[in-house]
């Protein structure tokens, strides 16, 4: 009956076991040492307390990290979007959940990567000041805040109805809920508008997800210095490798999720099914991609090249890439093949033991991206073994005890289920008695800031980069404010009241709003279904679920209207 | 809401300190020295004390040497000036020099030239120090809104001169 | 403006060290200590490397060539290959620097700014030749050590990359004197520490766009070459081949034709 | 209005603020960033006469190795800054080695001595007393006058190392004038049979220069072309020159060496040889050239004695050199003793020939052997041979400023008596005949304590602590010392037993005259002056020496002149009245003046064909039949077997020196083999060692910037390797960074394994300049040291330790 009560939805909302606090506790230590190592302890003692070195590995165990937690941060935007787009109601559940992996894992990884240069306290200010044009470090800058901000808009956007529903429910934290609502009273035009802005949001940020894997491909992929990383084929094999990494954290999430929450209807093993024959398909396709590149890469003509792949697979890295290959991709593959094709197994526990070899071999194969290439330099330096210290591999799990303190936070504040449209309230809090001119010139004055908005954005993306050659001109701010600019139209779209709707006209004509004008019952009682089924048996909740919808909608509109 | 004022307001605490080092603490001259008397009034020109302005890359503070040549017999006529006239005697005849502080203080990575700018481009100390040269004490701390990087290529674009970064920082 | 440059002649280089000790001296370049030379963190603006030639012959384009048949030894063959910055016409790090603080000035000289440098190792990992340190710590000078500082360059902080300028501040030194004087830099005004210092006089150093200049004539001799010319970096440093015995001008003699020789 | 709208405004104004502070602090955080060192930097001692950015260049000598190259200081305000070459210095002439570029870090070392410090703990502990210098003057002036008024005065020692232009006559006056022979110098540790072979062939007890210019064929017998001979930074320019500074030639550079190490690298060619067979070697060659007749027919008639079988003045017929060559050294036999390809040895000995003028040079590698004598004796020969002596592209003999000698010190009777005692380490029964010196047998005699203890020893420059063979057997008998004096500025591991310190300047600190070894054969010398103000209370040994000597009083102090400048400028007048050279002044101010600016004299250019000098043997001859050795062997078998006959007591003689030959081959170069004792199992390796670059004679371990690039061969650096072949290595079952203990019969040392394949089968290299037990931050307590294990036979002719003879075993740690 789990469909029909808000409060299995809110589950981790209304309940907090001391479970709960256990592992925010461990997790928040772990994120503090991470912290005080990468930007403290790091910041006044130097790199030195890792294990990298300039004629060894300069880079080490933190950048593959880095790639690891960007390809994470991939999915779940992909996946969130692609429900929407494709409308697979199936997985609609799954969208929220991938969301804030992607947020959290994208945070974790600017984390990293700004305890991984050397001057942290410059990082930020220098590379948005003196942004140099040419480096894909900037490129992976810009991309990463338009993805970061986007999905935070984006995520912000699609959980705005469900934020302002627990508003109404829930009476611990209200004022954050009701923060957090800004405004929004779920009226019909308000939902309206903010599922369309919520679909092109989406349209949007699927390319931006691929533009930011990619970029973080050209970071390896443009250096000619570095044999084995000079490759055309690095942004696609980069993006792939997100999409396989995501998908294999996603599927443990939700994993983990389900179990914690029981939320089996939700998330039957149908649904494991289905994104295990996914993980596998990507799975063979990114062997496919490797086998590609290291092939190629051991008939390269450039010997420090051929060296590199050679080393890959027989060399002193041999014993990472056999692993990781056998036992995190053709294992695992097989694993879920099996699954995917026998129509008799429907098995949440066989997709998980899929997918996380998966993920750890995906960060294998990021260390193998990372590491080996130093080690097969053009001219022949004496090297130094690199050889990750105990600091560098505390910070690796600190940056996972960050990621799930920050989760852990995120499903413990926020509804990570989406609220199914039958959930309305019963009465919706009064929306603000607004004059009609008033309204009219919010109209107005929304249509003028949009298309100030859309044109000040775009005029300083463009000024930006006219200007990347001036030194005087903090071209990568500009063109980065652009960006922010043109992001905060969605939000523009959703909160500021435009022209008053027909209904509203009407309802002023008529200057009388009876179903607004009364008092507001206790809040605990404020929401209520709108119907109750009939069928109690539940065969396929979606099907219900979307009957359901049908009708709520209707009748929804004419109890609250009429 | 009071309580997110309070870590608003502590926020702004911390990072208004950490301003605080990069300001430098208020500095106090041994001498209140009056270059509009000596610049303006007596006509000096600026390497007159600054000996190495048109020389070295610094531009060099007056020894007590050079101010005793003058101030030697009493030529001031102002009272006030009197106990400062002193301190320069008492320096003098002890054999030590005046602790002037410097007011420009540029960062340590970069190397800037008077010699460059001052004679081979033949700039107005003013172009840079501002009517310093007019002041009649000495400012309370060090100037440091003039040595922005900014302001250096600023200059230098307006000017058509080179700002290759190796021509400062090394 | 000029093209600053330099040729080693691999054939005079001896291998010494002398131009690693007079870059340190010069430029302030930290030890950094036992505890991190074994991991490779040692920094060496300019550092002598020795390449293993196998004695079968197989070398890579750009080492100096064995002469066969000379060296009865029958295992591999060492050869010393000075590095400094090769300061390319098309270097790698410049376009791949984050925040400009590598730039090629309009002289050629590759220059990096530690002010400005944000310490996230993409140069070095651009740079084919491997020729850019990251301070992985702060410079210790014990003591009285620190008064051999050279007042005329910076000491790096942590966390920040460093590498050879072609020891820029005696260029503008040089450039000074010269604009002072009303004249273009004299050819033996300005050379850099290690040119300097080389006992075997295995480096020489100018301006490349002059084509007098026995820089530009040496790195047009047929014995010139550039490491890594494959990559299209373009280096302004550039090598000269090592040679073989030659006894042929002056004909062998036995002790009657010695006045010859004398005279 | 409603609540959203507060909402709102406040969420935007939130991001906008944090986004702005975020920047703001960054860039405060930037700004305030607690950098530690600034250039600018707090005045130094004596900084006042210095005007602000001032600069100045001051001319003085380098002291980081025995070659004395002139260098160029550059002083900013007080502060040496940076090293350069003097381009007018007639050795270096503008080039220098990356030690003399390196002084710096000598001068700033932060853990010089500060001051006098006298001993309060146990020895070797470390606890020190700073005291004043008249205290520690006085207190040793109070010892010596007490030794010396109970008629010990001969049992005052001084161990000598670097002594450097007027220090060693110093020190000898000191002692003559109290009144003690030992003035002990640690020549017997270096290559000091060459010096013997030259002074046996050509009759010149010294290194030789050469005359690199017009060389044509260099050979190179076991010295480090590149790394070892002196002055490196003349060798390094040298070897440009030879390489591309001729136009159209290139000269061939071969060497003959057991490992190959940079110079082989560098040399056109590498001869590997067994350790100790290089004589055999040259005479290998010496076979084909004189067998093809490719020798200096002219030459060897002019100037030679011995070549041909001769009948001496008493009638007896001695066989000739070349005939004993031809008969016992031809290639095929060499080829089978010495494990050269017979094709090599003719080939190189042709080359060798016909290409004139060239040079065979010999070096350590070579001298360090029991035969050490008659290797370098056989390698000089080959210079007769092709007439490269004293020739333009030849050996030179150097000739040395005609310094005034100080008035002679005053004499009593305690001085004449303990002066006429027999030197300590001198005084025993088989004390090599070419000997003058032999710290090395010092650890024995003191055991002994025939023929008189010692009760103190000053130490001057040197460290036997570190680098005297059998170390701990030396520290033990030293321990029973009863006052150990140091004058060094570091607290090395010899300093750090001693009773009183008194620290010494570094060498850019303090007046001395420098006399360059010998190398471009005319008189050259530089005058060492402070380019720093002492940054420590330390003061000059000649000083220091000074006034002990003045606070002894009596004879000895009257001895001595009341300033050590005065002592420097009284020999100087010597030179300046000579009137030639390159700096020429009539008052003697001036010229001083003019001496410091130049940063030297010199008097070039060579002058050849002066034989008198440079073929200074009793025949005026090159000899190679040295007589003066066989007039040495008979002196002395009659004086230990004055009851035998001649040719009895000759050849008991000849078996305590443990020569082989018999007769006439005694006296000429011939194949001596290397007295290693029987191949054994248990040890079966022979330990060498070798030079870097980077190695300033065992002094460079605290000059952190030389330690970093100490090989630059392996790039390995702080830590000592022994180098294995790699297929001894497989046969021991030891792999790359295998941590070993190499024992000898002396001790065993821990230490990690390098595999080279450019070494010697059943050879090991090791370098060494690790396992100092102290001498500040950088060298204490790094790997161990290799004179622990150390051979420590010697050549029993010259008394030089012939290190490289030892047999040591490998076994896993």
């Amino acid at each position: 009956m789990g469909d029909r009560d808000i409060s299995v939805y809110l589950r981790p909302l209304l309940r907090t076991t001391w479970k709960a606090y256990a592992l925010l506790a461990v997790a928040l230590a772990g994120a503090c040492w991470y912290f005080y190592g990468a930007f403290i302890y790091q910041f006044f003692h130097g790199h030195r307390v890792t294990g990298q070195g300039t004629h060894g590995a300069m880079w080490g165990t933190i950048v593959a990290n880095i790639v690891q937690l960007i390809g994470v941060s991939h999915v779940g935007i992909a996946i969130s979007a692609t429900v929407r787009i494709l409308q697979l109601k199936r997985y609609q559940q799954l969208a929220r959940i991938a969301e804030f992996v992607t947020l959290v894992s994208l945070t974790a990884a600017v984390c990293n990567i700004a305890g991984d240069v050397g001057r942290p306290d410059r990082f930020l200010y220098n590379v948005v000041m003196h942004g140099n044009f040419t480096a894909p470090f900037v490129w992976s800058a810009t991309v990463i805040t338009n993805y970061l901000v986007g999905s935070c808009v984006y995520l912000y956007l699609a959980m705005r109805r469900d934020i302002y529903l627990c508003s109404r429910v829930l009476t611990r934290r209200r004022w954050l809920y009701r923060a957090l609502a800004l405004g929004y009273s779920d009226t019909p035009e308000e939902r309206e508008n903010l599922e369309r802005t919520v679909w092109w949001c989406a349209v949007i940020i699927l390319p931006i997800m691929v533009s930011v894997h990619s970029v973080y491909g050209w970071v390896f992929g443009l250096q000619p210095g570095r044999p084995g990383w000079f490759n055309p084929f690095q942004a696609p094999y980069f993006v792939l490798g997100a999409i396989v990494t995501g998908f294999s954290g996603v599927v443990a999430v939700v994993a983990i999720i389900r179990r914690i929450y029981r939320w089996e209807q939700f998330f039957p093993n149908r649904l494991f099914k289905g994104l295990g024959v996914f993980l596998g398909f990507v799975t063979l396709l990114y062997l496919y991609f490797l086998f590609s590149e290291v092939l190629t890469g051991l008939y390269a003509s450039p010997e420090a090249e051929r060296g590199v792949f050679h080393d890959l697979l027989f060399g002193r890295f041999s014993w990472i890439a056999w692993t990781a290959t056998v036992g995190g991709m053709i294992v695992p593959f097989w694993v879920l093949f099996v699954q995917g094709a026998n129509p008799k197994i429907q098995s949440m526990k066989i997709v998980v033991v899929g997918a996380v070899p998966i993920f750890f071999a995906m960060w294998g194969w990021r260390y193998l991206i990372t590491v080996p290439s130093f080690f097969h330099p053009h001219i022949p330096y004496k090297l130094a073994e690199y050889s990750p210290t105990l600091f560098d591999w505390s910070l690796v799990l600190a940056t996972y005890c960050f990621a799930i303190f920050f989760y852990t936070a995120l499903v413990k504040l926020l509804p990570i289920l989406e609220l199914p449209e039958h959930f309305v309230p019963a009465r919706p809090v009064r929306p603000p008695r607004i004059r009609l001119a008033t309204m009219r010139g919010l109209g107005f004055f929304k249509r003028a800031t949009i298309s100030f908005t859309l044109a000040s954005g775009i005029g300083l993306i463009a000024y930006g980069i006219h200007s990347r050659f001036d030194v005087l001109t903090p071209a990568p701010a500009i063109w980065i404010s652009g960006i922010v600019c043109l992001w905060t139209i969605p939000l523009q779209v959703c909160l500021i009241p435009g022209f008053p709707s027909r209904r509203h006209m009407l309802a002023h004509r008529a200057r009388q709003e009876p179903a607004l004008l009364r008092p507001p019952r206790p809040l605990v009682t404020a929401v209520g279904l709108a119907e109750r089924s009939s069928s109690p048996a539940i065969e396929s909740w979606v099907d219900r679920h979307q009957r359901a919808h049908r009708g709520i909608r209707r009748r929804a509109r004419m109890r609250v209207w009429a | 809401m009071m309580r997110r004022k309070i870590l608003w307001v502590c926020w702004c605490g911390i990072i208004g300190a950490m301003g605080v080092p990069c300001r430098g603490a208020g500095t106090a001259q041994p001498i209140p020295f009056n270059h509009k008397i000596h610049t303006v009034d007596n006509e000096f020109p600026c390497d007159t004390c600054h000996r190495y302005v048109f020389e070295k890359p610094f531009a060099g503070l007056p020894p007590t040497d050079l101010c005793i040549q003058c101030h030697e017999d009493d030529i001031t006529t102002n009272p006030a000036a009197a106990p400062h006239i002193q301190t320069i005697r008492r320096h003098a005849k002890e054999g030590t020099e005046i602790p002037w502080v410097r007011l420009y203080v540029l960062p340590k990575t970069v190397y800037y030239s008077h010699r460059r700018h001052a004679k081979i481009a033949g700039l107005e100390c003013s172009v840079c120090h501002g009517d310093i040269g007019r002041s009649e004490t000495p400012p309370a701390r060090p100037i440091a809104r003039t040595l922005d990087m900014d302001h250096c290529i600023k200059c230098h674009v307006e000017r058509k001169a080179e700002y290759d970064c190796s021509r400062c920082h090394r | 403006m000029q093209k600053w440059g330099m040729v080693i002649d691999l054939d005079r280089c001896a291998g010494c060290q002398t131009c690693t000790v007079a870059c340190r001296t010069e430029n302030n370049v930290p030890f950094c200590g036992d505890g991190n030379a074994w991991k490779g963190r040692a920094i060496f603006w300019n550092k002598v490397i020795t390449v293993r030639i196998e004695s079968h012959g197989s070398q890579r384009e750009g080492e100096p060539s064995a002469s066969p048949g000379t060296n009865n030894h029958a295992g591999p063959r060492l050869r010393f290959l000075p590095m400094p910055c090769m300061h390319c016409e098309r270097p790698p790090c410049v376009l791949v620097c984050p925040v400009r603080a590598t730039t090629k000035s309009v002289d050629g000289i590759v220059m990096q700014v530690p002010s400005r440098c944000i310490g996230c190792r993409l140069c070095q990992a651009s740079c084919p030749y491997s020729r850019r340190y990251f301070n992985w710590q702060e410079v210790d000078y014990p003591g009285t050590l620190k008064e051999a500082v050279n007042p005329d360059v910076s000491i790096r902080t942590l966390g920040v990359i460093e590498k050879c300028t072609l020891c820029v501040h005696r260029l503008q030194k040089a450039r000074e004197q010269a604009r002072d004087e009303n004249r273009e830099i004299r050819e033996d005004e300005y050379v850099p520490a290690c040119v300097e210092a080389c006992p075997a006089k295995a480096r020489t150093f100018g301006d490349l766009n002059n084509p007098d200049h026995a820089v530009a004539k040496l790195a047009r001799s047929p014995r010139a070459f550039r490491l890594l010319e494959e990559l299209g970096t373009f280096p302004q440093v550039s090598y000269l081949h090592e040679s073989t015995w030659k006894s042929e001008s002056r004909k062998s003699v036995g002790a009657e034709d010695e006045e010859e020789i004398d005279g | 209005m409603s609540k959203w709208k507060m909402h709102r405004r406040e969420f935007l104004t939130a991001t906008g603020g944090a986004i702005a502070l975020t920047t703001a602090g960054c860039k405060a955080l930037e700004r305030g960033y607690p950098e530690r060192y600034s250039v600018e930097k707090p005045p130094v001692p004596g900084c006042e006469g210095w005007e602000q950015g001032e600069e100045r260049f001051i001319r003085t000598a380098c002291l980081q190795c025995p070659g004395g190259c002139g260098i160029v200081v550059r002083v900013v305000e007080g502060r040496a800054v940076s090293i350069r070459a003097n381009p007018d210095y007639p050795t270096n002439q503008g080039s220098l080695c990356p030690k003399g570029l390196n002084g710096l870090q000598v001068l700033y070392d932060p853990d010089r001595i500060r001051g006098p410090l006298k001993r309060i703990g146990a020895r070797g502990e470390g606890k020190w007393a700073q005291i004043s210098w008249d205290e520690a003057t006085s207190m040793i002036a109070g010892n010596l006058r007490e030794l010396r008024s109970a008629g010990k005065s001969q049992t005052v020692a001084v161990l000598g190392g670097r002594y450097r232009g007027h220090m060693r006559d110093l020190f000898r006056r000191f002692l003559t004038a109290y009144g003690s022979p030992n003035e002990i110098s640690n020549e017997s540790l270096c290559a000091v049979g060459t010096e013997v072979a030259h002074y046996l062939s050509q009759g010149v007890r010294d290194r030789l220069g050469y005359d690199w210019d017009k060389t044509r064929y260099v050979l190179v017998f076991g010295a480090g072309f590149i790394e070892s001979l002196l002055p490196v930074a003349r060798m390094l320019r040298v070897f440009g020159h030879l390489r591309q500074g001729i136009p159209g030639e290139r000269i061939k550079i071969v060497q003959i060496e057991p490992r190959y190490g940079v110079s082989a690298a560098r040399a056109d060619e590498w001869v590997q040889v067994k350790p100790g067979m290089d004589g055999i070697l040259a005479l290998g060659f010496a076979h084909v050239i004189i067998r093809d007749g490719l020798y200096d027919k002219k030459f060897i008639d002019d100037h030679t004695m011995g070549f041909e079988g001769w009948t001496d003045a008493s009638g007896n017929r001695h066989i000739g050199f070349k005939d004993l060559v031809l008969e016992r050294y031809s290639p095929q036999e060499v080829a089978r003793i010495a494990s050269v390809p017979q094709e090599s040895i003719e080939r190189v000995a042709h080359e060798f020939a016909t290409h004139r003028p060239a040079v065979a040079i010999s070096g350590r590698c070579a001298a360090a052997h029991t035969n050490g004598l008659y290797n370098c004796l056989a390698i000089d020969a080959l210079n007769a041979l092709v007439g490269s002596i004293d020739t333009p592209g030849g050996v030179l003999v150097q000739r040395y400023p005609s310094f005034a000698p100080w008035p002679a010190p005053e004499i009593d009777g305690i001085a004449m008596r303990g002066g006429g005692q027999p030197r300590i380490d001198l005084a025993t029964e088989d004390a090599p005949p070419f000997a003058e010196s032999q710290i090395n047998k010092l650890a024995a005699q003191l055991e002994k304590g025939v023929p008189y203890p010692l009760n103190a020893i000053f130490f001057y420059y040197t460290n036997p602590l570190f680098s005297a063979p059998a170390v701990e057997r030396l520290y033990s008998v030293l321990m029973k010392v009863p006052l150990l004096v140091s004058f060094s500025p570091f607290m090395d591991d010899t300093t750090n037993v001693a009773d009183l310190v008194l620290p010494d300047h570094t060498y850019l600190e303090r007046w001395q005259l420098d006399v360059p070894p010998a190398s471009i054969g005319y008189p050259v010398f530089s005058i060492r002056q402070p380019v720093v103000e002492p940054l420590h209370s330390t003061r000059s040994t000649g000083e220091a020496l000074i006034q002990i000597a003045r606070a002894i009083g009596g004879s000895v102090g009257r001895s001595f002149p009341s300033d050590e400048l005065d002592m420097i400028k009284h020999m100087v007048r010597g030179v300046q009245e000579g009137g030639r050279g390159s700096t020429q002044e009539a008052d003697f101010d001036e010229y001083w003046k003019k001496l410091l600016a130049a940063g030297g004299w010199w008097d070039g250019p060579y002058s050849f064909g002066d034989w008198k000098r440079v073929l200074a043997t009793p025949s005026n001859r090159y000899e190679f039949y040295c007589t003066r050795l066989d007039e040495k062997l008979k002196e002395i078998a009659q004086e230990r077997w004055p009851e035998q006959s001649d040719a009895a007591a000759r050849d008991a003689l000849l078996a305590q020196l443990g020569v082989n030959a018999r007769g006439d081959e005694v006296c000429l170069p011939h194949y001596e083999p290397v007295r290693l004792g029987a191949v054994d199992a248990a040890v079966p390796f022979v330990l060498t060692s070798y030079k870097t670059m980077t190695h300033a004679e065992g002094r460079g371990g605290n000059q952190p910037h030389l330690q970093e690039m100490f090989s630059v061969q392996f790039d390995l650096c702080w830590e000592p390797w022994v180098e294995i072949h790699p297929e001894d290595a497989a046969s021991l079952g030891v792999a790359n960074g295998d941590l070993v203990w190499l024992g000898s019969s002396l001790g065993r040392i821990k230490v990690k394994v390098l595999l080279h394949d450019g070494t010697c089968r059943g050879v090991i290299n090791m370098p060494f300049e690790y396992g100092h037990t102290a001498y500040g931050r950088w060298a204490a307590m790094r790997g161990q040291n290799i004179n622990r294990v150390f051979g420590t036979d010697e050549d029993r002719l010259v008394g030089a330790v012939a290190r490289f003879d030892i047999r040591v075993s490998i076994s896993k740690a």
